[in-house]
């Protein structure tokens, strides 16, 4: 997508890395310092220049500006595309963006009046320094069911994996599929290893019972054959069980 | 200074917070509200008229004593007082954003702001500088955030009230409702 | 007051200790000691005279104003000197699993969170915020957990029906279901 030359340009605006706080206010600064009027933004102009700068500032890799970087490209072409006789029902597909673009020059006017309400506050200290009191109770505590309620959901969010893990997929179920096995030949002597797996056994499933059947023939429980190659397991009780 | 005001001063130095004037009623329980506020305007107006280098501020819906800012350079030099850090930029939209809309979720202040804000919402929470105040209606019932007394003090405002009005900004938000506003591209 | 004494004043009530006469020398470099002794008993005489709620002394670790003891009372009574703190977050999310889990043992907290709680319970029970409810059966009876009334009084609640249900939480904060489910390795 970048198709823009890096450096191709002399750029109309100086640029410093960390000078935005986002994709709105790298736009914002583009198309106020070229005077542009915001209601008829050269879509395609700023698209590549919004591009070109991402890249200079090695923004390249935020995801939020990408995805302006998208929806600018998206607007480009709806431009293009052709529109219906009657103007009537067109839509100007930068409306959306326009509006955006308002409500975040709003907020930007009123962080700037903020900063400079933080910095004349920040020239007012506080007391600096309590004397110890002879004693000190504990400090009243602030709480609330919402700061409960986030902190329930970050429990959940940071809750470790082995706990989720150990809820969803069924760990190898050994004893579980011995014991299958061992009625299955309560019954009978011959037994195939379809009727052991059963009905859409799992990996895991299949894992359990292929390692029962080996640690029960490795005692003696029963004998493992195949007459032929890739042909179907044949599982024959043992006649002399030591295990019984 | 009438007794009341000299107890005022001496809570206000001891606490070394804004103190609302719930928090004065319990201090002196037999005073009424009026005469409350007659003491603090006494010992503000001591302040200014005896040409301190502390004054009384009205600030997060309490009031607290201060430094007079012309001195803050030279306590500074001195290596008296470490700065408190500033927030950043950053930090100051997502607040102006909520500080306007709050009642908001975060999902409404990255739609404002273009970029995801969940570890700016985290560390603002944990300072104290925001609060959540509620639940919103509908899917997944998002967390409304809201700011606290905290944000006055760091912004140094008496009340949300003393916020500038929107309408008194230079870039007034004009909705660009009528799709004929906008010129040929 | 003169600008010397403003400044002594403010730079008193700012600094993060009691100041030296060497701290004043540094705070005014221009002023001689003498001066800068004339201006300590000059603000000394300020907080007799105007009948102040603080006052100033000279300690051994150097000059500090503080309230007079005589406030004191009154101020401790209201409980105005500590702001009331935000719980950390790491003891906000133990406290979340002990309201939705409860009775539940320091095991299964630790489980659910993932990190050793140890500290974290036995500072909850100093506050009073949780309370030894029973023992669980089982290997080593380990002591189960619940909240207490104080909890309930902290976050404004009735009665523990009325904490928000949460049927997904509750769902996901289950511990892990019993060993006999997974069978043995």
């Amino acid at each position: 997508m970048t198709t823009v030359p890096i450096g191709a340009s002399e750029s109309p605006f100086v640029v410093r890395l960390d000078a935005f706080s986002g994709p709105l206010d790298l736009l914002l600064h583009l198309i106020r310092e070229q005077e542009i009027d915001i209601a008829d933004i050269p879509i395609a102009t700023i698209a590549d220049q919004f591009l070109e700068a991402i890249n200079e500032l090695g923004l390249n890799e935020a995801a939020d500006y990408l995805e302006m970087a998208a929806q600018l490209l998206r607007i480009k072409i709806q431009l293009l595309l052709p529109r219906p006789f009657d103007e009537e029902g067109w839509e100007d597909p930068r409306a959306e963006l326009v509006r955006r673009l308002l409500e975040y020059e709003q907020i930007r006017e009123v962080a700037s009046w903020l900063v400079e309400q933080v910095s004349q506050q920040g020239d007012r200290f506080p007391r600096g320094w309590l004397p110890e009191l002879p004693e000190r109770p504990p400090r009243p505590l602030h709480l609330t069911v919402e700061d409960l309620l986030l902190a329930v959901e970050q429990v959940i969010e940071a809750m470790p994996e082995p706990v989720l893990h150990r809820v969803v997929p069924r760990p190898l179920d050994v004893e579980g599929a011995t014991t299958r096995i061992r009625a299955l030949f309560a019954s009978r002597d011959e037994v195939n290893l379809w009727e052991i797996l059963g009905d859409g056994p799992t990996i895991s499933d299949i894992l359990s019972s292929l390692l029962a059947l080996l640690e029960l023939a490795k005692i003696g429980f029963l004998h493992l054959a195949q007459h032929q190659p890739f042909g179907s397991l044949v599982i024959n009780r043992a006649t002399a069980d030591p295990t019984a | 200074m009438q007794p009341l005001t000299r107890l005022l001063e001496a809570a206000l130095f001891a606490a070394a917070h804004p103190l609302t004037l719930a928090d004065l009623a319990r201090l002196a329980p037999e005073a009424s509200r009026a005469e409350l506020v007659q003491a603090v305007n006494e010992l503000r107006e001591h302040y200014e008229q005896g040409e301190h280098g502390i004054e009384l501020l009205s600030l997060a819906d309490g009031f607290q004593v201060v430094t007079r800012p012309r001195f803050a350079e030279a306590i500074a030099e001195a290596q008296l007082v470490q700065r408190p850090r500033k927030p950043s930029r950053a930090a100051l939209e997502t607040l102006a954003v909520i500080a306007y809309r709050q009642p908001v979720s975060r999902a409404e202040i990255e739609e404002i702001r273009g970029v995801n804000v969940e570890g700016m919402l985290r560390s603002l929470h944990e300072r104290g500088i925001i609060e959540v105040v509620g639940r919103a209606e509908g899917l997944g019932r998002p967390l409304l955030y809201g700011t606290t007394s905290l944000f006055l003090e760091l912004v140094g405002l008496g009340s949300q009230d003393e916020l500038p009005r929107l309408e008194e900004l230079e870039v007034a938000l004009r909705p660009p409702t009528e799709q004929g506003e906008f010129g040929e591209p």
